[in-house]
């Protein structure tokens, strides 16, 4: 096995600016470990990847100054074994360590580590990850901060007679759901109050069955929901901006497979409220780095806090093509203490981006599809990104997520973006594992998707169509 | 956090030589600075000292020439929840053949082993050091015969000093690393002619 | 061999306004080609690749719908060969030929022949290329439209008395040039009167011996000059509007290798003076189509015209970058009859584009390098384009022109766009040829590349800085 | 135009049957309008050559049924400099193994070749037809034995009639094209069985 290398890297050119770090270790692989690698680049910072022995030949090594092998192929071994990560750094004399998304991204107790090891941790403190981590404490924050909740209960709902006044409190149709629960079971919508005395009962009784807990809670529920969520991104000196938002709704078991900003759906005057709401809510804690403010918008326009992640997001890049701003350098630079480098004023949404995820999976039953890539041909031409790390011959670890490229778009409006991710999709060359690109390309040409009339629960009806007409793969 | 480093014992499935993890009390120096400074005045030992009191650090040596100075702190103790007063010892991976572990494929770049060569290697990233202090003897040198347990080297990382012992017993033939160099995960330190 | 094949297409779908043309061909190969092919994809138009026997494999011929072989690889055979052409679109029910650029693009009598087999040319009238493409012709033209052309003498210069006279009228330095040379032969600079006579009869002398005829003529001789264009679109109803410059003065032999837009030096003042006459010297042509007007800058901020291109241009892609017009689709507008889809007032220059070309060529020697692409890996990320019909295996057939991709960056501003610039090179992996890559990444870290101190002279004395320092490659 | 499309004389090295290229006064009819129109009138004869004559054809022919017509202009030369009052014939290029020509990758989709059988493919683009006109018999048809030189179809294209000739001697064994249909640039048209 090879030593640590440093590959000669060219002398930083006069006219960049001083880089804010010298040396930054990417704590992630993939397509963000490179993403991270390319700002640095561009910045004038120098670069160390850390892997996995599943991953040696992996891009993020190939492009990155040096190079440490930190585990074997599990990620726990790995990519989340913390003391490991910070030998890394330190043994290459590395400032500061960037955590992409996923990972170590969102762990408290890491950013604490680098903290005592003098390490600087590109994203928020450790309280404010712990802060929204929980729910029930960022709700309160929230609360507090006068950002709309999910009406519910307070707490859990003890006899029928309370779920009838709770649910008359926030009207119906209600969701019971039991405290100890997931994966649906225990968990009851109920549209009036004749029929929640029953359902209430049986979501208790299905709830001891399945958890033995019995204890239930209940929320509004929202028939059609669309998840918006909105970028913000704020510096130490208590500056905080919004970069407008990201339309999500179109996700699989919360899984998102296709993001878009702007959303087809929001009024000018509905976009100002979120947004205005999430960097109230964003100020709340003391926010700085990039972050993102996810909410629930119901048909009516009325929009709840889901949650806060305190991370660069996966889709930021349709983010950055409709506002022109580049997240991952503002992140580098707000680590290194420096101001926010545009003000709210200078945030201009212009034209459309969307993002397909690009999944090794069966396009239809979303079973993985790790293996070896045999042909690759990423499109290109105006308007279109890829973020990718994935090269032919290229072998797909089991071991890791399955995104193996994001592809976005980008054009002067909705419609030409979605021509543009449909010729993305047709000159588009994976071969030697499944994926989840002709998906996307059915959903493109879907009427629903045109016109955005979507919600979180469109795909579970898309599917039921697909399954009735499976013959329809327009590649 | 030594559990997970303690990757031998987990996965072997084979009666091979299994070194059990050992706690020792003896805390080895730290790297020394081996720079061209050979001769050091009060006021540079003063400056360095008050360098150190604005970092981090838990314990700081110097050498230079034949002045030796070593600073430790009393203060907070390190975040994460490692048994700072001690060094952690571990063993090295055994050899792991690609049938024992099949996720993790061979190195590419390995040359062809020669019969009967064990390599033992890095369990961990860190900083390579063949002695337990800049002035002691290595632990091990070429031509040494070493048995299960053995201690072959530290490795410093995250301020801790990490004791490697061989997986197998055998003559050392080689030192693979320079001292004071830093190794990543899997990296081979030493050839061991097994017997 | 296989014949004619028409391929699947998804039904266009409901949004997309009405595609200017059911099918167009595409008379062209390789990056330019799929681009014309991914434009029309986003419209909705049928498309139909032609390609010669080398270029069996070729990408522009996998992504079209249809594909006919037109000859063997030669393209005097294949891709020159009008009536293999035309045939292809008679046959395939081809309602318009978009030519791209080089080939027949600047090829009058192919227009007529489009013209009398009732194909629509996309592209200008023959007699507007006709017009542009004699020198003579074309210069008598901007001189009436008021465009300022290089001083000169008014044809030929017979004695040594009229070339001290014409060099007072039109100042030092001046250059006498052989009217049947070429290749710097039979051609002097002189700098004062003093040593007029000698070369004036010098440059006579050597232009007998060169070429057995010793007419001669002067012209301004301009010593550092930058290649200014400005890219122009007129439709049929007699619109024409500028779409900002393009600075292509870093050129090998009148080869170009770097463009960008906008210029770094020309001030607002001088921008919208060498773009308004641009759009006059279009206007005095009643030029339609794409097109480009090349000047000529000397350091006092005059211009005078060189020539102009009556086709859609290599480096189109750093003004689609930073004015967000997808020319080629305009181009296709155009041609179906529809007026421009934008006025002046629309066109915004909006941050910085900076095009590489790579060529499979030495990148010192410039010896061509054509071969089996046996790696490959185009970078991607924020900021980057890449247009390029290579794939990892493609083999590049010796009969065509060497350059395999245009790598373009986009940054807010110039500094970003050299940064981008420089990490997608350092991200790009072609193996089994060479390429002009490692000269690309040298030029973007020189400081006159970064200060934007160079003229067309500029390549000459980098590639002498080169010989004396061949070790620097910062690969 | 008609040089380039000699390929076979240019190219062969071999003493192969080398048909020469040879000229024609008689002209194929157009392909005719092979659509229900069975009868025809005299006005709409008129409003046929007057559209033939705003458009800029050189010549028209037409047929149905038993009517045939033709129309010849005698106005500017077409701007192409093709010989435009007489038909094209032209050779179909020889067999060009690839140590001939290595510019030309053989067609990795081409199966693999009976031996003793020649393909006779197609020097241009155009429409195919094995006729010269809707209601004769076709030049050729399998079992037919042909010669060098012999005319085996028609391939129009730009409204010209190109005649394209056997290049060996031997049995037709298949017409590989349907008629009617377009044809590219070296695509299989007969198979010829030599000797």
């Amino acid at each position: 096995m090879g030593a640590i290398k440093r590959k000669a890297t060219p002398a930083p050119a006069a006219h960049i600016d001083a880089p804010p770090f010298k040396k930054v270790l990417i704590a992630n692989r993939g397509e963000i470990a490179l993403r991270v690698i390319l700002a640095c680049k561009e910045m004038g910072i120098q670069t160390v990847a850390v892997y996995s022995e599943a991953d040696r030949n992996a891009l993020h090594v190939r492009f990155a100054d040096e190079e440490v092998c930190i585990g074997p192929a599990p990620s726990s071994k790995s990519y989340l074994n913390i003391p490991q990560v910070i030998a890394a750094a330190e043994v290459t004399g590395a400032e500061a360590i960037h955590p992409g998304y996923g990972f170590l991204s969102e762990n408290a107790h890491f950013v604490e580590v680098c903290l005592a090891c003098g390490i600087t941790f590109i994203g928020p403190s450790a309280e404010i990850i712990r802060r929204m981590g929980n729910k029930a404490q960022a709700k309160a924050t929230m609360l507090e901060a006068g950002v709309p909740l999910m009406p519910g209960s307070d707490g859990l709902v003890e006899t029928v007679e309370e779920a009838l006044v709770v649910a008359e409190q926030i009207g119906y149709p209600v969701i019971v759901k039991a405290s100890a629960g997931g994966g649906g079971r225990g968990m009851r919508i109920c549209n009036n109050a004749e029929e929640l005395p029953d359902l209430y009962n049986t979501a208790r009784t299905e709830a001891k069955g399945a958890f033995g807990d019995d204890s239930v809670y209940m929320e509004k529920y929202l028939l059609e929901p669309r998840h918006i969520e909105v970028q913000i991104m704020g510096d130490l000196f208590g500056n905080v901006v919004h970069l407008g938002e990201r339309e999500c709704s179109i996700q699989r078991r919360h899984q998102k497979l296709i993001e878009e900003s702007p959303s087809a759906v929001l009024t000018p005057e509905l976009r100002q409220r979120i947004c205005d709401t999430a960097v109230r809510a964003a100020k709340a804690v003391g926010y700085y780095n990039a972050g993102t403010i996810e909410f629930l918008l119901d048909k009516r326009g009325d929009f709840f806090f889901m949650e806060m992640n305190t991370r660069v997001q996966v889709e930021h890049p349709v983010t950055e093509l409709v506002t022109g701003i580049d997240i991952v350098k503002e992140q580098l630079r707000i680590a290194a203490g420096q101001k926010l480098s545009f003000t709210q004023a200078q945030v201009v949404q212009k034209g459309h981006a969307i993002e397909c995820r690009i999944n090794a999976e069966d396009p239809y039953k979303f079973t993985p599809s790790p293996g070896r890539i045999s042909a690759l041909h990423f499109p290109g031409g105006p308007g279109i990104r890829v973020d990718t790390a994935m090269h032919q011959d290229a072998v797909i670890p089991p071991h890791y997520d399955s995104m193996v490229a994001k592809l976005i778009a980008y054009g002067a409006d909705r419609s030409e973006a979605i021509a543009r991710m449909r010729r993305a999709l047709d000159t588009l060359v994976i071969e030697g594992i499944k994926t989840t690109a002709p998906l996307h390309r059915r959903i493109m040409d879907h009427p629903d998707f045109i016109s955005g009339a979507f919600s979180t629960k469109w795909m579970e009806t898309f599917m039921e169509e697909m399954k009735h007409n499976p013959a329809g793969d327009p590649r | 956090m030594s559990t997970s480093r303690k990757k031998s014992a987990a996965t072997k499935k084979t009666p091979a030589p299994r070194p059990a993890a050992k706690s020792t009390a003896t805390k080895p120096s730290a790297p020394a600075v081996k720079a061209s400074i050979q001769t050091i005045g009060l006021e540079e030992i003063k400056s360095l000292i008050a360098l150190v009191g604005r970092e981090p650090f838990q314990e700081f040596e110097f050498e230079a020439g034949d002045m030796r100075f070593r600073i430790r702190k009393d203060g907070p103790a390190p975040v994460f929840q490692a048994p700072a007063a001690a060094p952690i010892v571990m063993a090295a991976p055994a050899p792991s053949p690609a049938h024992h572990i099949p996720s993790v494929p061979a190195a590419p770049q390995a040359p062809a082993d020669e019969p009967g060569i064990h390599y033992v290697t890095s369990p961990i990233v860190g900083t390579f050091y063949r002695s337990s202090n800049p002035t002691a003897t290595p632990f091990t040198s070429p031509g040494d015969f070493v048995k299960p347990g053995q201690t072959l080297c530290i490795i410093e990382a995250m301020k801790l000093m990490n004791e490697i012992e061989s997986d197998v017993a055998g003559e050392v033939v080689k030192v693979l690393v320079e001292n004071g160099t830093p190794v990543e995960y899997g990296e081979r330190l030493f050839a061991v002619r097994i017997g």
